[in-house]
């Protein structure tokens, strides 16, 4: 176990953490007075290297066997008082490993990329700060060995994600996009500290390790503690990562740069919900019904995101409805049991959807900022590489095999069919059958076609620089062999992460799911998927490529559905009219009547009575000499009556 | 035929009110200080009476210290009611109501 | 028959010797000699007083009835006198400088003020009603003529007739109420009319309790409660600044000597009786004084509506009795002498010749033209108002603690909601102080050392005694015993 | 007790002197009277600075006591010393005063009165943290507002006159009732032991009748509810904020709000536990509708100053609702969140003093785009918003965390609605934010804006400094807490037990009580025990 230096990489796991700390300080402090070379080789170097750091923890922990694949390394208390203690530590075991090679990885392509991408700006080192800042928060994140811990890494993701949506914090938009996304958020975190609440009040401890120990001798299955839990820490789950109903916020947040948005609301960040779920899915066992919940919560997200992203034509708010969509997906498959099948999406995921954030990116960047589709076209022969790329992203996001996107979303569907039922199936397929449909109605609208770009852009359309490139290269690769990793009857992933589920020993556990399903029923159901898939292609085709007067002709005869659609629903309206508004309309009243009117009225009258007391009682002081000596004789016959009749 | 005591004493309060509502009710601040002093006679008259009552002399040496103290408040408040008189020009105490409220 | 002359005893009136002889010396001076000289007169007159304070000192400790029973000399009117020769001396000191600069320097003006303290401490000493009397009118008389002391003025003119008529009329009553208590029981000894009202505790005589009902209107009247108070607001107003902060302090304090020694004394035995009307009387004093200071323009007479709701508070200590309450009486009379005079000889400081009947308003941006003299003011409206560490804050809680103690809790709570109300208006001075910008120009100021000592002896008095006032405290509770 | 130097009474009275040494300084040398002033401010600081380092964690004894004998005739003496709840409270005020001294540089208008006046209210505020003595405590209580009425009343704003009045008066109105209080235990205390006393720690052992307990918790009630200030008794906050000078904003909301709080740990709990108990459900609502209404006011605010005013509202009712459901986190999170309050809402109020001495306007809609300008002041004001919104890592979270658990522990309703606090400050917080430092720079004034200076500089790090120190590493804080709050905890407990037991109180309200202390380790039957419904618990006290 012991290398040659005498130590273990798993005690030093607390180095992944550090170098992005150190990178943020670097750059936040010194960022302003380097050069923008130097700030984004800290920004890189500071997640490479904690990428590096991780590779070597992921090597110590195979080293163990399976059930000892948990190591916990404590810091400090951070806060202690009475019998709360929450410990500074950091916890490693599989899943967390597979969160933090994530987490670097995409992280450090995606930094990578952002040199190049982010060039131009001013505020180079600012960005480069918040990056690092955010890849220290997320892996504080999926290390936490406790609740509050994670909480901390939760909210701090959180804020990076406001301060890189609001980037660009002249526009208005983006200025008031990050602000939804952290309100949005804030809502999700209410439930997250009442479940920690909760926890404590139940276990005594938020230590992952002792609740996930204790939970299954203290509640029953079924229990409605076990429930409010689970439901709780599932509010802030559908905050962070954007389900039905919170997930109003990410498509505003595609206000953000774009490898921002590849990075956090792609790859990592919204993510975390599901990470979360899966890590506490000893209590999701206990509660069937939450279970129930988070499938029919992700399914439903899964579909309604999807067939928004039909109609859409802002490039990246269509990855990001679909995004929202995927994330559904994972906690389809997280609410039917199938955590790990979850994680396995959820890092496919990472890989082929930060390749079409950056893709798009590239497109963006290339065309000088555009991001309307309708205004692209035949772009294929400008940025032959960033389209090859795309592609392999769009076939793995649709599903098609071999590619990534294929093995997670089929083994989600296979989840839902044999765990769940032909609902929970039907409500994947067709939001399948959007995806390709949508993802591919993209890739033709952008590359394929005529050009419908503006003259002047036309001329400046150009191939990426290499910064660009590599990391699109190195991801479309991913892209395509991610799916390896949970082959069906072989999956590495699968195995690697079964002691994380169900606490390894309690019986419950919904770990090595596949292996009970018949070979012949997988296949099926793979050819079924892959059927659907190659519908939702082929009418996109015969939409965009062989007919493109069709979608007009369409959108004309359903037009209310269309505009309903196209309008998201009226999802966000909605909630301004039932949330916002009569809110800020309580304040006001509770302000301009309930506090000027009522309570400072109130004190002021006492206050003006006073006054007008004094005035009125000053009045009795007339100056004549009479009525000082009839007072004087009134009030002695007064008291001389009082004191005879009554004492 | 011997008058009873307690006439005195009602005799002593009629003349007292006389004085108290003569206060109120006159105008002149002549007038006003004459009453006050018939007050303080009816209080003369009590004091005497009592005295006889009880048999002790201590209420008839209270008189006198009540006549000099009334003789002094006499001198002090003629004057006082000339000063007023030297600037205002009258003794309606009505009139003399700059101060108030 | 054989007259027997009965013993007296000069050395227990030797402080009210002292200065009787000395009022009447001044007089003297005052006709036979040269100008220069009577510049001179405020200077005797205070070295007198200072001189008599020693001999009142001395006076500690001993417990002497003499003529007859009819004077006495106790700590509790040792106590007393020491608080009328301070407020005498510190207004002689205040006096000095006004009245050269209103022209009314004569040498009277001494006479009357040291004759107003021989009446005082007459009150104060006296054991029997008919020396209460005397020193009553003899304080009143010499403040009548104080009143009018500027006598081309018609507001004080109007001041003058006005205490003197309502004074002469409540003396009536007064009178008249002694008269009952005598006629009820023969005596006008306060300790033989205890003693005769227990014996004959059994059938209570009418006419006493009238009697004493009639002494409420006249104490009442020379402390100003409600509703014999009327008076007050306009003489305040009219009288020279000097005699306004004398009377104020001084008479108030032996309206209350004579209250408290009169009521505890003579009447103990009533006491379920009077404590309630007093009661009444204590809560419409400081409600009535507290609420109408607040809408006054004039800051005399806003002290004047002041000087009314103190007398409120002061009236609890009476409620209260016992050594508790007369010892927080005696703390009280103190601290108030301290700072309303104070407040006063800022007035006359920055009073200018004929106008002197300053608004409030006219302080207007004082802190920037004077700031000490600002400070000074405002030290001495908080004090009034109550806050600590300042004397009056303790006086305050002198008397509402011992109201607690003995159970009048509701009427400690109205006290104490009244001092609230009270913040209001010595506020609003400071505000004016500070807050404001100048309406006008000030006049260079009428300062003279005499005065600048009067101001630094009653801030060090407000401030020094606020912070540590045990030996005052001490003293008052030795003072607190009515022999 | 572990010193021999009176060090609490140096450095209380050091501004006190001050102040008198100022006196004597002509009012035109300014340069001079600012550095003096200064100067005391950090001496006072490093002197109060060994408190803290020598500050024995292991008990929960008075420390540094010193008792001299002051008005004998009363039984007052100056009694003085600290525990683990005013320890820091008292290093807050000695901190924020010196920060508030130099955040007064520009002031030009009679700085010698005002630095004057900034070291009597020094004197004052670290006074009221350190008296065991309750005339004592009254004297600095009272002391404190004449010079913080001056400094609104004469450096203020526009309507400065009616703002300090408003607060001066109500103050009192509130501080006059303690006073009966005060003495209606004084001669308690004498009727039962024969001792004149206003000692606190005597005084502590009065066993108090049920009767008189309801009567002094509302007396005393008042007092700290005005002061903290508990809605609804807090409208004077906003108006004295916004007319006060931008130190005077930072003293007030970092110091003087808190004397309530502690008032209410100090004397309310300790003195009246069966009346406190009693009115738990009634302060705990009233707090909560504090957070509520707080926030929802903030909201909508168009002033800067009033929005952060009405911030604190909200945020003291956190405080409050620590106190108040009698457990350990939930105590220890209350004294943490006076401290994180008064560093983050000084650090707001300098803030925006610090805009407002550029642009002279307060209004959110005069501002927009100052981040272009401003860039490091908007880094601070980041913190600063963020620590107020209780992110997690800073300060302001731990302390609301630990609130919030306690709560969820004694109450399970209130603190879930406390907990939408937390959504509800992120809203008006991030909103002005975005208002003032993010979009486009519209308003041509703003684009003149000069970022902060040196001396603005050196206001705000030592600030995020410790808000950083306290989000990442409390332990320091809440270990010197813990043995004073356990002391507490176990004292109000015990005489509760034995009143209640006097009373012969059926055992189901004694076995709440005592669950309370220990630490839940299972079952939901506890939870839903501990949750009884808050509106019965109401009327229960109300019959």
């Amino acid at each position: 176990m012991l290398n040659q230096f005498g130590i273990t990489f798993l005690d030093l796991i607390g180095f992944v953490i550090l170098f992005p700390l150190a990178g943020t300080i670097i750059n936040g402090f010194l960022g302003k007075r380097l050069s923008k070379s130097i700030v984004g080789y800290v920004g890189c170097a500071a997640i490479g290297l904690s990428f590096i750091v991780a590779l070597f923890v992921l090597l110590d922990l195979l080293k163990l066997s399976p059930e000892h694949r948990v190591f916990e390394k404590e810091y400090f208390t951070w806060i202690g008082s009475g019998a709360f203690r929450a410990i500074a530590g950091l916890q490693v075991d599989p899943l967390s490993v597979v969160m933090i090679l994530v987490v670097t990885g995409v992280g450090f392509l995606i930094h990578v990329y952002s040199i190049g991408y982010m060039h131009e700006d001013k505020s180079f080192y600012r960005y480069f700060t918040y990056l690092n800042l955010f890849t220290f928060s997320m892996l504080i994140l999926v290390l936490a060995n406790n609740f509050l811990l994670m909480f901390i890494g939760w909210e701090g993701v959180g804020l990076c994600s406001y301060l890189l949506i609001g980037f660009w914090f002249e526009k208005k938009s983006a200025s008031a996009a990050g602000m939804k996304a952290f309100i949005v958020n804030r809502v999700g975190d209410f439930g997250f500290i009442l479940a920690i609440l909760l926890i404590f009040v139940t276990f005594g401890t938020i230590d992952f390790t002792e609740v996930f120990h204790a939970a299954p001798e203290h509640l029953q299955i079924g229990s409605i503690v076990a429930a409010t839990i689970t439901l709780l820490l599932f509010v802030g789950a559908v905050g962070k990562s954007a389900q039905i109903p919170l997930y109003t916020w990410l498509p505003d947040a595609m206000e953000g740069p774009t490898p921002v948005s590849a990075l956090i609301h792609a790859a990592t960040m919204v993510t975390a919900g599901v990470y979360m779920v899966v890590r506490c899915n000893v209590l999701y066992t206990l509660s069937p019904f939450t279970m129930t919940v988070v499938a029919v919560i992700g399914g439903a997200t899964a579909l309604f995101a999807a067939s928004i992203g039909l109609v859409q034509n802002d490039i990246k708010r269509v990855l990001a409805y679909s995004t929202v969509s995927q994330i559904g997906y994972m906690f389809l498959a997280c609410g039917l049991g199938g955590f790990i099948t979850g994680v396995f999406h959820l890092v496919t995921h990472a890989f082929f959807k930060a390749l079409l954030f950056l893709g798009s990116g590239s497109v963006i960047h290339g065309l000088g900022g555009e991001q309307d589709m309708r205004k692209m076209g035949a772009l294929k022969k400008y940025m032959p590489i960033t389209y090859i790329t795309f592609f392999i992203g769009t076939l793995a996001i649709a599903g098609i095999p071999p590619f990534a996107g294929f093995f997670s979303k089929d083994e989600i569907l296979l989840e839902a069919y044999t765990k769940g039922s032909l609902f929970f199936w039907g409500l994947g397929a067709i939001a399948a059958l959007l995806t390709a449909f949508y993802m591919f109605r993209l890739l033709f609208m952008t590359f394929h076609g005529k050009s419908k770009m503006t003259k002047r852009v036309e001329e400046h359309v150009h191939e990426s620089p290499n910064s660009i490139l590599f990391p699109l290269i190195v991801l479309a690769v991913l892209s395509v062999l991610g799916g390896f990793l949970g082959f069906p009857t072989l999956s590495v992933i699968n195995e690697f992460l079964a002691p994380v589920i169900g606490a390894g020993h309690h019986g419950l556990a919904h770990g090595g799911e596949s292996h009970h399903v018949s070979s012949n029923l997988m296949f099926s159901m793979m050819g079924i998927s892959t059927g659907i898939a190659i519908v939702g292609i082929v009418v996109a085709y015969v939409m965009y490529i062989s007919r493109p007067e069709l979608p007009g002709v369409i959108a004309k005869r359903f037009k209310g559905i269309y505009n309903i659609i196209l309008n998201k629903y009226f999802v966000d309206e909605i909630y301004d009219a039932t949330f916002v508004k009569p809110t800020l309309r309580a304040s006001n009243i509770l302000w301009k009547v309930v506090d000027v009117k009522i309570i400072d009225g109130f004190v002021n009258a006492v206050g003006r009575l006073t006054v007008l007391k004094s005035e009125v009682l000053r009045l009795f002081q007339t100056g004549l000499v009479r009525n000082y000596a009839f007072s004087i004789m009134l009030g002695g016959i007064i008291i001389i009556i009082c004191s005879i009749l009554f004492l | 035929m011997e008058v009873p005591l307690t006439w005195y004493l009602v005799l002593s309060g009629i003349l007292f009110s006389i004085g108290a509502v003569g206060v109120l009710i006159n105008r002149n601040a002549l007038v006003i200080f004459m009453c006050i002093e018939l007050m303080l006679n009816a209080v003369n008259l009590a004091f005497v009476t009592f005295s006889r009552q009880q048999n002790s002399m201590d209420g008839q040496i209270f008189v006198f210290f009540i006549m000099t103290v009334a003789a002094a408040e006499a001198v002090v408040g003629l004057a006082i009611i000339i000063a007023l008189f030297r600037n205002k020009a009258t003794i309606n105490v009505d009139d003399i109501n700059i101060m108030k409220w | 028959m054989e007259i027997v002359i009965p013993p007296f005893d000069l050395k227990s009136i030797s402080p009210i010797m002292s200065i009787s002889i000395a009022a009447i010396f001044i007089l003297l001076i005052d006709v036979f000699f040269r100008r220069t000289f009577k510049d001179r007169l405020g200077y005797i007159s205070f070295l007198v007083v200072i001189a008599t304070g020693f001999v009142v000192y001395t006076q500690i400790g001993q417990n002497v009835y003499s003529f007859s029973n009819m004077f006495v000399v106790d700590n509790y009117s040792v106590f007393f006198n020491l608080i009328f020769l301070l407020s005498t001396a510190l207004v002689i000191l205040m006096s000095d400088n006004y009245i050269k600069q209103e022209g009314v320097n004569y040498g009277e003006y001494y006479t009357l003020i040291l004759f107003a303290t021989v009446g005082m401490m007459l009150m104060a000493g006296g054991a029997d009603l008919l020396t209460i009397f005397l020193g009553i009118e003899m304080m009143s008389i010499s403040l009548y003529v104080l009143a009018g002391f500027t006598r081309d003025k018609l507001r004080s003119n109007e001041a003058s007739l006005k205490y003197f008529l309502l004074g002469a009329f409540v003396t009536g009553f007064m009178l008249y109420g002694i008269a009952m208590l005598y006629g009820a029981t023969g005596t006008t000894n306060l300790k033989e009319i205890a003693t005769f009202i227990t014996e004959n505790s059994g059938q209570l005589n009418p006419m006493i309790v009238v009697g004493a009902s009639l002494l409420i209107i006249g104490f009442g009247f020379k402390i100003a409660c409600v509703p014999f108070h009327k008076w007050s607001p306009d003489v305040y107003e009219g009288s020279p600044t000097p005699v306004t902060a004398f009377m104020s302090t001084g008479p108030k304090a032996a309206g209350f000597a004579v209250f408290l020694r009169v009521f505890l004394v003579a009447l103990p035995d009533l006491e379920p009786k009077w404590s309630i009307i007093l009661w009444v009387l204590a809560v419409i004093t400081m409600t009535v004084g507290n609420l109408v200071a607040i809408s006054q323009t004039n800051i005399k007479r806003m002290l004047a509506y002041s000087s009314i709701a103190h007398a409120g508070y002061a009236l609890v200590a009476i409620i209260v009795g016992g050594e508790f309450g007369i010892a927080s009486l005696l703390f009280y009379m103190l601290a108030y002498t301290f700072m309303n005079l104070g407040a006063f000889a800022i007035i006359i400081v920055l009073g200018k010749k004929g106008e002197e009947n300053a608004n409030i308003e006219d302080f207007s941006g004082l802190g920037y033209k004077h700031p000490l003299l600002a400070i000074a003011m405002c030290i001495f409206m908080f004090s009034l108002a109550g806050i600590p560490p300042l004397i009056g804050f303790i006086g305050k809680f002198y008397i509402f603690s011992a109201a607690i103690k003995s159970g009048f809790i509701v009427l400690a709570v109205i006290g104490m909601i009244n001092s609230v109300i009270s913040v209001y208006y010595y506020l609003r001075v400071t505000v004016v102080i500070y807050m404001k910008k100048p309406i006008r120009e000030f006049s260079p100021l009428s300062l003279s050392p005499l005065i600048i000592v009067a101001i630094i002896f009653t801030i060090c008095g407000t401030v020094y005694f606020g912070i540590f006032p045990s030996k005052i405290i001490a003293f008052a509770q030795q003072s607190a015993v009515l022999y | 007790m572990n010193c021999d130097c009176p060090i609490l009474t140096i450095v209380t009275f050091l501004p006190l002197f001050g102040a008198i040494f100022l006196l004597f300084i002509k009012g035109e040398e300014q340069e001079k009277i600012k550095r003096i002033a200064l100067a005391v401010a950090i001496i006072d600081f490093i002197i109060s600075l060994p408190l803290f380092i020598l500050f024995k964690s292991d008990t929960s004894e008075f420390q540094f006591v010193q008792s001299v004998p002051w008005i004998k005739e009363f039984g007052i003496s100056y009694h003085v010393g600290i525990d683990g709840i005013s320890l820091f409270l008292f290093l807050l005020t000695s901190f924020l005063s010196l920060i508030c001294i130099l955040a007064s540089w520009n002031i030009k208008d009679r700085i010698k009165e005002y630095m004057i006046a900034m070291l009597v209210l020094q004197t004052g505020m670290l006074g009221v943290f350190i008296s065991l003595d309750l005339f004592l405590f009254y004297m600095f209580w009272e002391l404190m507002l004449i010079p913080m009425y001056l400094i609104i009343g004469v450096w203020g704003g526009p309507r400065r006159i009616y703002a300090t009045i408003k607060f001066f008066v109500y103050t009192m109105a509130g501080s006059v009732l303690m006073l009966v209080a005060i003495l209606f235990l004084y001669f308690m205390h004498y009727n039962e032991t024969g001792e004149y006393t206003f000692d606190l720690l005597k005084i502590y052992n009065l066993d108090i009748p049920l009767g008189a307990q309801f009567w002094l918790f509302l007396a005393f009630f008042f007092a700290f509810a005005i002061k903290v200030p508990m809605f609804p008794f807090h409208t004077w906050l906003p108006d004295a904020h916004v007319e006060a000078p931008t130190a005077g904003s930072v003293i007030l909301a970092g110091v003087l709000l808190k004397m309530g709080t502690y008032g209410f740990v100090r004397f309310s709990l300790p003195l009246f536990p069966y009346a406190s108990h009693q009115f738990v459900p009634l302060i705990t609502w009233l707090a909560v509708a504090g957070i509520i209404y707080g926030a929802l006011v903030a909201m909508v605010q168009e002033d800067l100053k009033k929005l952060v005013a009405y911030s604190s509202v909200s945020h003291l009712g956190f405080v409050i609702l620590g106190i108040f459901v009698f457990n350990i986190q939930g105590m220890e999170g209350g004294i943490l969140q006076m401290i994180n309050h008064g560093l983050s809402t000084g650090a707001l109020f300098l803030i925006v003093g610090m805009l407002y001495e550029r642009r002279h306007t307060r209004l959110i809609a005069d501002y927009g785009g100052v981040t272009k300008k401003m860039p490091i002041l908007a880094i601070f004001f980041m913190v600063m918003t963020l620590s107020s919104i209780g992110l997690p890592g800073l300060n302001g979270f731990v302390g609301e965390f630990l609130v919030l658990l306690g709560t969820f522990k004694s109450n399970v309703l209130i603190a879930v609605i406390a907990t939408t606090g937390v959504i509800l400050s992120a809203c008006y917080m991030l909103w002005m934010f975005q208002r003032v430092m993010f979009n486009k720079i519209t308003n041509p004034e703003n684009s003149k804006l000069k970022d902060i200076n040196r001396r603005e500089l050196a206001l705000l790090l030592p600030i995020t400094i410790l808000i950083f120190w306290i989000g990442i590493y409390p332990k320091p804080l809440l270990s010197r807490m813990d043995a004073s709050v356990n002391h507490l905890l176990t004292q109000v407990d015990e005489k509760y037990k034995t009143t209640l037991s006097r009373l012969g109180k059926n055992e189901d309200v004694l076995l709440a009580s005592e669950s309370k202390r220990e630490d839940y380790k299972t079952s939901e039957v506890r939870i839903s025990e501990s949750s009884q419904n808050p509106v019965k618990r109401l009327i229960k006290l109300w019959k």
